[in-house]
């Protein structure tokens, strides 16, 4: 399966990358998608995540076609 | 109800005047504004400008969702937020939300729901440039 | 702080944008704005007009009073009321008060405070126009 | 001594004043003076009250030269 991959703000600037397409495995979560896009970076304490747009947890499965993004806390207003 | 991400630097005061001239004449009896204006200095440092990121498409969804769980559970005649992302100096407003009703009360108590969603779940990142060099803000005030 | 009584419709937006360019830049993060607009309707009833009586000289003391305490409380950068006298129709604002602070929790406290403290206290009395013919309003809602 | 007293609102229209000197004897409270200014009238219950525009209680004393007023619950906002 195909998945687009976001990074954001600080956690973009460490990884050095903003967006990715991952050809992936079936029956990933974002746990498994955070691996095989950041080659096993350590994952950050706060670390926020979303598939397709919606705030989601490391245990959800990431299907084919999803945008799946990874962030800092949030600071805006 | 109206939710703006602007590139350029907004005038609250003409967006709530441009706003309220659609909603429907006589129902409401009052409206709470808040806005958020850049200062000058932050956890003690001058700050001399600041850059506002955001996830273009999620952060927006995210703000109309605001929106739409401010007028259910208040019963709102309308609500607005403008966000501000890109280059920001000092005074430039970064936020405004509002929220129009029949009574005070609910007006109140939706805007502050409204900006303390929007602070603890809207997906912005803030980046200042100080005296000391340039941060990305780690989070947000509490309340 | 500013306060004025106007017996002449006046325009919410201008009133802030021209207090608050008066303000210290880089100061404030926050400002909160209430803004109780005339309604169409009331207890039941359909309201035509309504006249705003005040005892000039107290209403104004009794309002400055107010920015006063507002701005020692919270600590305020800038604090604005506006109050309307004379025949208003509905969607004519009524009142206005203003809260500028260094962060948002002050804000919202201090203009809730300036307009309960108004609704409780200011020498302010409306008489309603309705289908029903003239009435005095005899209170105000407890918040 | 002289002191002036103010209406307001449905008090004033009830009374059918809104403002009269009255010149009196020393040693008034607002209750004496509201007596004098009305010719007894009923006084309302819940009646306000304020002595140089500053809200004022019916034992208050007042002096030659004060402005008096009283009005009904407020209602602005």
């Amino acid at each position: 399966m195909t998945i687009t991959v976001k990074f954001f703000a600080s956690l973009s600037e460490q990884l050095g990358k903003k967006e990715i397409s991952l050809n992936a495995q079936d029956n990933l979560t974002l746990e498994n998608v955070w691996s095989q896009a950041t080659n096993n970076a350590v994952m950050p304490t706060k670390l926020l995540m979303a598939i397709n747009m919606e705030y989601a947890q490391l245990t959800d499965p990431v299907n084919d076609g999803d945008e799946v993004a990874y962030f800092p806390p949030v600071t805006g207003g | 109800m109206k939710v703006t991400v602007s590139s350029i630097p907004f005038d609250p005061w003409s967006m709530l005047e441009e706003y309220q001239q659609q909603l429907p004449s006589g129902q409401f009896g009052g409206s709470n504004i808040f806005v958020g204006t850049m200062r000058d200095f932050n956890v003690g440092d001058s700050v001399a400008e600041m850059t506002l990121e955001h996830y273009p498409g999620m952060t927006e969804k995210h703000l109309e969702k605001i929106c739409l769980q401010a007028i259910d559970r208040w019963q709102l005649v309308g609500a607005l937020i403008v966000h501000r992302v890109g280059l920001l100096l000092p005074d430039d407003p970064i936020v405004l939300v509002a929220a129009w009703s029949a009574h005070r009360k609910e007006a109140f108590e939706a805007s502050r729901f409204m900006i303390e969603d929007l602070k603890h779940s809207a997906p912005f990142w803030k980046k200042e440039k100080t005296t000391g060099g340039i941060r990305w803000v780690e989070s947000n005030t509490p309340s």
